[in-house]
């Protein structure tokens, strides 16, 4: 059944021990000798190619057993038993891990290559590559883990990581406040996970914690439990892929290098709660209501952000609202039960989102830090390599049939309808619309029409090639992705889907051809509608917009931000301030200086009753016995 | 002498400190044999650790009469609880000798008396004795903060002490009270822990008797809502002293509970355990959200430990074995991480003559040593995943979530409220830009480095590896539970049963 | 019968003497009216067959004891000024009676319950020198012994305390 | 009979209080204290000629002796505070309090 | 017959001690400081003397001569051990006040052997009017002890308020005694004792009037609630090494008597146990409340006396004859006389001149000037409140215990209520000294005396909290 593969251990363990080395080798030599960067970026990027091949070989290995038993898995060792809890330091690799591990990998290798390039000169130089690896161990940690508890390992190891990049740049108050919001709010979803695997611990978890187990016992659980599990592991989910409520801290992570953006969203963490929902499929397509609800939430979060991406002015951000967006789509793609759908499109996303990142990356860099995109302009020229595999990137991330976003994309909308959700798929197809608007509106923006800054456009020049590889391997991704998953309209096999469907429990809704078609042609006509409004706006040139009414408020993503500083943060600092100035002297204190004064008190009415006078001290023994002697005379009788 | 091992753990330090005391020696003298003092004891309690052979019990057992009269014996002994909690003073101790190094002969004098006090206190199978060296583990903390404490240490000094002593003196009279009852019992004096666990306890005079000695744990815990004088006292203690206080002498009062109360009052204590629960939980919020308010860092850090240990008595008062052998892995855990923060926020106040937040800043750039140690000692302390810290509060929420729904969650909460001011505090301290104050801050020296590196090591390997520690805790936590599981349900106390967890189909 | 009228006679006297010592403003005239109380008890002794006491009372109480409180009251010349003012005296009087009530009223009971006796005379030597200190000095040779301690503690102290003798430099 | 005796005894004896109590002059007070002194004489030998035993007059002998050994000390004092202070008030001496 | 003489060796020392000073006094050329040592040595050899052997226990010794007025047993020698203890020290630490404080003669230690020759037949007086006359040798010698410096107003001021007082309380007591010859016709304790075991206390009201009357006056002598008032200010008024002496010396004795009367021998205490109790309860309290307002040492410590009656009363309710014995009160006793005879020799050679130092805020930064002495008070503060591991923690542990195993548990409990608050005046002391800066140089004239006998008390205080380890 099972196979054991000791090298599955070695997988998140090469990442980890090259953050190690690497860290320690920057500890130790940032005071005295630096290293040259030469030695940094070699150390680094051993560890990410090293695991793309071990990810091949699982692969491989997983792909040479027959369809039913394609699971290995490691045990290293017992990580912490009580009592019926048995929890191990385990590993286990199936369809699902691996093709995330393929991915992974593969991206993050590119992006540890690109980074050599990107953070040329920086001063902690180590320090940053050492985070990187660890950013990878962790997500190797939570895509092998095997079981919950070590999935959340990576999970929250995830968290910190993106903590310590987004506020890398830490000089900055504002990006260390990004980076505290980062991980601030995945801890408010980690919540929900930990409450999530508490729940399902008591409820199936005595006979074993890992995901095999929990399978085999699922149908022990009462519906109402897996409701509550599938619930709390969801807002473990939304915090950690920035679906709403809680996806704040994506745009403000921004702050981190470009490279640590082209990671979190592509390759690790935000991919993260869509891969949970699938791991847990077993259980989420026991419970349609509450995929029902993951699926809305996905598709409100996609159109939301969209809107905010259409009025955003940092190329960042514009990268980052779409993400968010694009998680929308997965989420409404796992929710429906359709989690090789909703797979399928964090694989192809994490090809085009990386290479709009990275290529992003290259802009900023070229332009010496500059991230506006009302100051860039006519960069086609000055860029080419990264003009046009942004452009490819950016035509997958638009849903331009043929490229791999098209496919990926489509097949959730066509899910959508295919299980009676006309409303998800109505507004999948607007937000498709929505996302090729401001998608172009950026492309567009950056580089064609006439260089907004001169002094920027004369210094831009194109990045060196350790970094334009990387891309344009990514735009060869970007651009075929979407052949694997190929649906049978057009003649595809479905390949990931096939490879997928061992590890999770899918629906398979029937469906006509005619709806089918319908799906296709509402997202093409989407895309073209998209586009046509961005070239007539910003084709050939545009001027800052004033924003005003609607506008202004979405460019202010309707002061989201703000209303949680003023329902959440706000009285939160103010009720610590009242308890340090108010409660704490005042009130949970009062009782024991109350005590203290009372006593005080009486110590002062009795020092008063000394008054000296030996008459009195007389009076006060022949009352005492006086008192006595009625008391005596009373029970003589 | 090994056969003899925990009395040399208890008394060696007492004498040496006492010694200190009397004669006159220069600090310098007075820190070395402080330091050659705790690293005896290092090497005894790690020898103690590889001798323990953990299959439950008492175990290095010394006993013998010492007033029979009233059947008090020295009655000493450790079993995987006390086992970890004894250690955690051992291994922490000779970091505070190597640290601090600006630390009077009398501050260092009074750490050890200390140490070997707290040692009694946690070996003591017998009641009078725990008392003994419950009072004198105090009696130096307030000589330290009277004499060596901040501008003002004299009320807080006042406070705890006045605190600490109504609690003890309230167990004291809860102590007697059951050694009586036992004579009456069994026709013999004894107030040997083992013994009077098999009283008959009944009435209001054991639920008297029984919140003697929670109040005299609560209060040194500190449990809301009697922590008001944990601020003050660890604020305006010197460095070493609130780290002893914070990360050795707070868990006495955890381990006391699980130790002495549980085994004695099991049915007062299953009926009374949802009450102490939830002071656990509202203290770990209210101690947690107060920390947020705080400018001065060993004031935030105080509050923080606060909540920590409301989410510590919480492990105990859930009554299952994850959370009880979560509480008692957490004890190290926070032990090491938390004990580490003071540390160093005792460095940083020696160092940068300033305690108050906003003064200080970048000190990650300036000094990443530091700031490593720091940041993992930090992450330990907000439960992160792969340090010790997780291992523990995973361990409690899950047995609280069993123990009660609500309070379940609230304990998760922890995971919020602990990173925020953590992560606050982080940045104003760590990151931002360096000031006029904190550009002269130098990083550790190589000595001080490696003598944090075994804790922070610990600190990770604690959370990576945990199970060697779990497997010699948890048989005696079992033997704990043992106690309260009959109790709970004969008495049929709505606590077992009343687990809202999602029952199976 | 005379007897009782002596009694009588005796009671008021040493009621009205004692009155008299409470009430008097200067000491001088309340020690006066004591020595009628001291004298009149002397006379309660007699009737109540204790020659000796009576002898005692009147030799060691009325005449020594309060010849030197007399002398000293003498001795130190004192004025009316010297005098406390005792303006709320009666307050203090009437009070004291109040307080005092409860502790005489239960005392009144307490004796009330003991068993009543005759008064006449005993003959036979009954209170007599010789009987008196055959029972003093065979029964009760310790107090006595003791007694004779505490006057040298007495002389030694009065010595001490109004001694004129010079102190140690 | 003897009864009588007795309340007589009483009478002297919570007169000798009162006179403590509510007085300030000290020869007054010293001498009250005499008074409660012969009350409980009084009460002595009236006893022991209910009991026809002696013991009561011994006791009230030694009582005697004892009350004369005060009187000195209480004179010695009188003499040393009329020193001091040149009053007889005891309210004058009320240094020491609260 | 020859074993008789034993027994009442001490006393014949002490008396005979007495009467040679008091002769050696008419010669002026004797030192102060040899009457202190021959003092010291007359206590010596009559402690030496009460530990030989003493036979049998309830000895009455020359029963035919004494008719039983006097007994010896395992508690009387007990208490006259502490109580000689307490001379020696007294006369030990004084020898330093008196350098400093030059109003001494040598009738001082006349008048305290004498004292302490009263205190001795206390402990063994078996009749009324013995125990009468022995509390008036005792307390006319400390009222002339107490008024000793006639160059003091204070001084005076405490000799009358002592003196008429307790001449007050004596009156009662004469009167009481009379109740009871009235109703018993005798007044020996046995013969009371055989009275009540054949009729009953309640059948007898003139026997319950009288023990009434005479426990007031012995409530009187130890201070408790509400005859209190007059402790603090005699206490203030005396002069230290007399403070100190009285404060141990005759509380010990008088508690023997409370002892033997109420439990050992008469059994009087069953009908009395309410009435003692709240007498107890609020002595407790009325003395932690009258100390936390004192700003001078003295009056805390004599306040903090009247706490340390109460917990003596707990034990004296508790105790039954038939139990653990009067053993408690005893262990109790030697506790706090060590302890609190320790603070006043300490404070005889630290209190300077005239007792310049007598408050809280003198002594400010003893520590920093005198460590050891500093420590020292430290200990007998630690004692007094009853931490461990100082003999004031054994003797609470005992009377706690006995309290509780009487059925006591309020009583107990309060105990222990009473126990924290009065942490607040003996921590204040140890916080003026330890945690404040030196003003002053706390010089040190005199003889090394009293600094000796406070370091010897000081491990007395550990010596006795091990003493029933040890046996």
């Amino acid at each position: 059944m099972e196979q054991s593969a000791a090298y599955l251990g070695l997988i998140p363990l090469l990442p980890l021990a090259g953050a190690t080395i690497i860290g320690l080798l920057h500890l130790s030599s940032c005071q005295t000798c630096k290293l040259s960067e030469r030695t940094y970026g070699i150390l680094a990027c051993i560890a990410p190619i090293l695991t793309f091949l071990f990810a091949i070989k699982v692969f491989l290995d997983l792909h040479g057993l027959p369809v039913e038993a394609r699971q290995i898995s490691y045990q290293a060792f017992t990580w912490f038993k009580v009592g019926e809890l048995d929890i191990a330091m385990g590993f286990f690799a199936d369809p699902l891990s691996s093709l995330m591990l393929l991915f992974v990998t593969f991206t993050a290798s590119l992006i540890h290559i690109y980074s050599i390039g990107y953070m040329a000169g920086d001063q902690t130089f180590g320090k940053f590559f050492a985070y990187l690896n660890l950013f990878l161990g962790m997500m190797l940690i939570l895509v092998l883990g095997n079981g919950p508890v070590v999935m959340f390992v990576g999970w929250e190891g995830v968290g910190l990581c993106s903590y310590l990049l987004i506020s890398y740049y830490s000089e900055d108050r504002a990006n260390v406040l990004a980076g505290n919001k980062a991980f601030i709010v995945n801890r408010i979803g980690d919540l929900g996970f930990v409450l999530g695997m508490a729940f399902l611990f008591w409820a199936i978890g005595g006979s074993g914690f890992d995901y095999i187990s929990l399978k085999a016992n699922a149908h022990l659980l009462s519906s109402t439990t897996i409701s509550l599990v599938c619930l709390l592991l969801f807002l473990g989910a939304t915090g950690k892929s920035a679906q709403i409520p809680l996806y704040v801290w994506l745009p403000d992570a921004m702050a981190g290098p470009t490279p640590v953006s082209a990671l979190i969203h592509a390759a690790t963490m935000v991919t993260a709660g869509v891969y949970m929902v699938a791991r847990f499929s077993f259980l989420y397509s026991l419970v349609p209501t509450v995929g029902l609800i993951v699926a809305w939430t996905g598709i409100l979060t996609a159109l939301v952000s969209a809107i905010y991406g259409m009025y955003q002015d940092d190329i960042k951000k514009v990268l980052a609202y779409s993400t968010v967006s694009q998680l929308g789509y997965m989420f409404a793609g796992v929710g429906l039960a359709a989690y090789s759908a909703g797979i399928f499109h964090v694989f192809t996303h994490a090809f085009f989102k990386a290479l709009l990142f990275l290529g992003a990356g290259s802009v900023i860099y070229a332009l010496h830090h500059e991230q506006n995109i009302w100051k860039m302009g006519g960069l086609r020229t000055k860029l080419p390599i990264t003009y046009w595999t942004m452009l490819i990137g950016a035509l997958a991330l638009a849903g331009c049939p043929p490229f791999s976003g098209f496919f990926s994309k489509d097949e959730i909308l066509y899910l959508a309808l295919a299980t009676g959700n006309p409303g998800i798929w109505l507004i999948g197809v607007l937000v498709a619309g929505m996302t090729a608007y401001y998608t172009f509106r950026m492309i567009f923006l950056v580089f064609h029409g006439s260089p907004r800054d001169q002094g920027l456009f004369d210094h831009a020049h194109e990045a060196p090639t350790v970094m334009t590889v990387p891309l344009i391997i990514l735009a060869v991704g970007a651009l075929f992705a979407g052949v694997l998953n190929l649906p049978a309209i057009f003649g595809g096999g479905q390949v990931v889907s096939h490879w997928l469907a061992p590890s999770l429990a899918e629906l398979h809704p029937e469906a006509s051809h005619e709806t089918e078609i319908l799906a296709i042609g509402a997202s093409v006509v989407a895309f073209f509608i998209g586009i046509t409004i961005a070239y007539r706006k910003f084709g050939s040139g545009a001027e800052v917009p004033v924003f005003t009414g609607f506008a202004s408020f979405a460019y202010h993503t309707f002061r989201i931000n703000e209303l949680y500083d003023l329902l959440l943060v706000r009285p939160y600092k103010a009720i610590g301030s009242a308890i340090e100035y108010f409660f704490e002297p005042q009130v949970t204190d009062g009782p024991v200086q109350l005590t203290t004064w009372f006593y005080r008190a009486a110590g002062t009415v009795f020092k008063l009753l000394q008054v000296g006078y030996v008459r009195i001290y007389a009076i006060y023994m022949v009352i005492g016995l006086s008192l006595m002697s009625l008391l005596l005379s009373q029970s003589l009788k | 002498m090994f056969e003899h091992v925990l009395s040399t753990m208890i008394f060696l330090p007492i004498l040496v400190g006492l010694v200190l005391l009397l004669l006159p020696a220069s600090q310098g003298a007075a820190r070395g044999t402080g330091l050659v003092a705790s690293g005896i004891i290092l090497i005894l309690g790690i020898r103690l650790y590889f001798g323990f052979s953990g299959a439950g019990g008492m175990e290095f057992s010394e006993i013998r009469d010492l007033l029979p009269s009233l059947g008090i014996s020295y009655n000493l002994g450790v079993d995987g609880i006390s086992l970890f909690v004894l250690l955690t003073g051992a291994v922490l101790y000779p970091l505070v000798f190597l640290v601090m190094t600006n630390q009077s002969k009398g501050c260092y004098a009074n750490l050890l008396i200390t140490q070997g006090a707290m040692a009694g206190a946690i070996c003591a199978g017998d009641l009078v004795l725990f008392y003994i060296f419950w009072e004198l583990m105090l009696l130096p903390i307030f000589f330290m903060i009277g004499i060596y404490g901040g501008p003002k240490r004299l009320p807080a000094t006042i406070k705890i002490m006045l605190y600490t002593v109504a609690g003890s003196l309230l167990m004291l009279a809860a102590i007697i009270y059951l050694g009586v009852v036992y004579h009456t019992q069994f026709g013999e004096w004894s107030f040997s822990a083992a013994k009077l666990a098999g009283l008959e306890l009944h009435g209001g005079a054991a639920v008297l008797a029984f919140t003697g000695f929670m109040l005299a744990f609560a209060i040194k815990i500190p449990l809301f809502p009697l922590h008001t004088w944990l601020p003050d006292a660890y604020t305006e203690a010197p460095p070493a002293t609130t780290f002893v206080l914070s990360a050795i002498m707070a868990k006495i009062g955890v381990y006391a509970v699980i130790r002495y109360v549980i085994p004695t009052f099991e049915a007062e204590f299953a009926r009374y355990a949802l009450l102490l629960a939830c002071s656990g939980v509202i203290g770990m919020i209210y101690c947690g959200i107060a920390a947020i308010g705080q400018k001065d860092i060993k004031r935030l850090l105080a509050f923080s430990s606060a909540s920590h240990m409301g989410i510590l008595a919480l492990g105990v008062f859930c009554m299952n074995i994850q959370a009880l052998t979560g509480t008692i892995f957490q004890i190290v855990a926070h032990a090491t991480s938390t004990g580490v923060l003071f540390l160093f926020a005792g460095m940083l106040e020696e160092r940068m003559q300033t305690r108050n937040i906003e003064e200080l800043g970048g000190i990650a750039r300036q000094a990443p040593i530091f700031a490593f140690f720091f940041a993992v000692a930090l992450l330990a302390s907000v439960g992160l995943p792969g340090t010790s810290g997780f291992i523990g509060e995973f361990l409690i929420i899950l047995g609280a979530v069993k123990f009660h729904t609500a309070i379940g969650v609230l304990a998760g909460t922890t995971l919020i409220i602990g990173v925020c001011y953590m992560l606050w505090m982080f940045q104003r301290v760590f990151f931002e830009k360096t000031n006029d104050r904190t550009a002269g801050f130098k990083d550790l020296t190589g000595i001080e480095a490696l003598a944090f590196l075994p804790v922070i090591l610990l600190i990770l390997i604690m959370g990576i590896y945990p199970q060697p520690f779990i497997a010699k805790i948890e048989p005696a936590a079992k033997e704990q539970i043992a106690f309260v599981r009959p109790a709970a349900q004969v008495a049929n106390y709505p606590v077992l049963e009343k687990g809202h967890v999602p029952e199976q189909k | 019968m005379i007897a009782q009228w002596l009694f009588y006679g005796f009671a008021t006297l040493a009621v009205l003497g004692a009155l008299g010592l409470i009430l008097f403003q200067h000491p001088m005239n309340g020690a006066m009216c004591f020595i009628v109380t001291l004298i009149s008890l002397a006379g309660l002794y007699a009737l109540l067959s204790a020659s000796l006491l009576f002898a005692l009372q009147l030799i060691v109480y009325a005449g020594a004891i309060m010849s030197l409180i007399l002398f000293i009251i003498m001795f130190l010349n004192i004025q009316a000024t010297d005098l406390p003012e005792e303006k709320g005296r009666w307050t203090f009087l009437f009070g004291g009676i109040l307080v005092i009530a409860p502790i005489g009223l239960f005392l009144l009971k307490v004796v009330k319950t003991l068993p009543q006796g005759e008064t006449s005379i005993i003959g036979q030597d009954f209170g007599g020198v010789k009987k008196v200190g055959m029972v003093l000095f065979q029964d009760w040779l310790l107090p006595f012994e003791i007694v004779s301690i505490l006057l040298l503690v007495a002389l030694v102290g009065a010595v001490v305390l109004a001694g004129k003798k010079e102190m140690a430099s | 009979m003897i009864l009588d005796y007795l309340v007589l005894s009483i009478v002297l004896f919570c007169l000798g209080i009162l006179g403590v109590i509510s007085r300030r002059n000290v020869f007054t007070v010293f001498m009250s204290i005499e008074l409660m002194l012969n009350a409980a004489n009084l009460a002595f030998i009236a006893l022991s000629r209910l009991h026809e035993s002696m013991d009561g007059q011994v006791l009230a002998m030694l009582v005697m002796a004892v009350a004369a050994a005060e009187a000195a000390l209480a004179l010695a004092v009188v003499i040393l505070l009329h020193k001091h202070t040149g009053k007889l008030d005891t309210n004058v001496f009320s240094l020491l309090k609260g | 017959m020859t074993c008789d003489i034993v027994p009442l060796l001490p006393l014949g020392i002490v008396g005979f001690g007495a009467i040679i000073l008091m002769l050696l006094a008419a010669f002026e050329k004797i030192h102060l400081e040899v009457a202190a040592v021959f003092s010291m040595g007359v206590f010596a050899l009559a402690f030496v003397m009460q530990l030989l052997p003493a036979g049998p226990d309830n000895l009455a010794p020359y029963t035919a001569l004494f008719h039983g007025m006097l007994v010896t047993n395992e508690f009387t020698k007990v208490a006259a051990l502490i109580i000689l203890a307490c001379g020696f020290f007294t006369a030990m630490s004084s020898t330093s006040y008196f350098r400093l404080n030059s109003f001494c003669t040598l009738e001082f230690y006349c008048l305290m052997i004498f004292a302490t020759f009263g205190m001795l037949l206390l402990t063994m007086a078996h009749e009324l009017i013995t125990v009468f006359i022995s509390l008036e040798i005792v307390s006319l010698s400390i009222y002339v002890l107490v008024g000793y410096n006639r160059k003091s107003v204070t001084s005076a001021e405490a000799v009358l308020k002592y003196l008429m007082l307790g001449a007050f309380a004596g009156a009662f007591f004469t009167m009481g005694a009379a109740l009871i010859y009235g109703a018993v016709k005798s007044t020996g304790f046995e013969a009371i004792a055989s009275f009540i075991a054949a009729k009953g206390l309640v059948q007898s009201p003139a026997l319950l009037a009288g023990v009434f009357f005479i426990l007031f006056a012995l409530m009187f002598k130890i201070a408790a609630f509400p005859f209190h008032a007059w402790v603090v200010d005699v206490y203030d008024g005396a002069s230290v090494p007399v403070t100190g002496f009285m404060a141990t010396a005759l509380k010990t004795a008088i508690f023997a008597v409370l002892a033997n009367f109420l439990i050992l021998d008469v059994g009087l205490k069953d009908f009395w146990l309410d009435g003692l109790f709240y007498i107890t309860v609020f002595t407790l309290f009325a003395g932690n409340l009258i100390a936390i307002g004192q700003n001078s040492l003295k009056r805390m410590l004599a306040a903090s006396g009247i706490v340390h009656t109460g917990y003596l009363l707990i034990a004296v309710i508790a105790v039954s004859s038939n139990t653990i014995s009067g053993h408690i009160i005893l262990f109790y006793l030697a506790a706090y006389a060590a302890s609190t005879l320790g603070i006043f020799a300490a404070l005889s050679y630290l209190g300077g001149k005239d007792e310049q130092r007598s408050t809280f805020d003198d002594f400010k930064g003893l520590a920093k000037v005198r460590p050891y002495s500093a420590a020292a008070i430290t200990i007998f503060l630690l004692s007094m409140a009853g931490i461990p591991p100082t003999a004031g923690f054994m003797g609470k542990l005992y009377i706690i215990t006995t309290a509780f195993q009487a059925g006591q548990t309020t009583l107990a409990v309060l105990g222990i209520v009473s126990s924290i608050l009065s942490m607040w005046y003996y921590l204040r002391l140890i916080i003026s000294m330890y945690f404040h800066e030196a003003t002053d140089p706390f010089e040190i004239v005199g003889s090394p005396f009293a600094p000796v006998c406070t370091l010897i008390l000081a491990a007395c205080v550990f010596a006795i909290s091990l003493f029933p380890i040890a046996i």
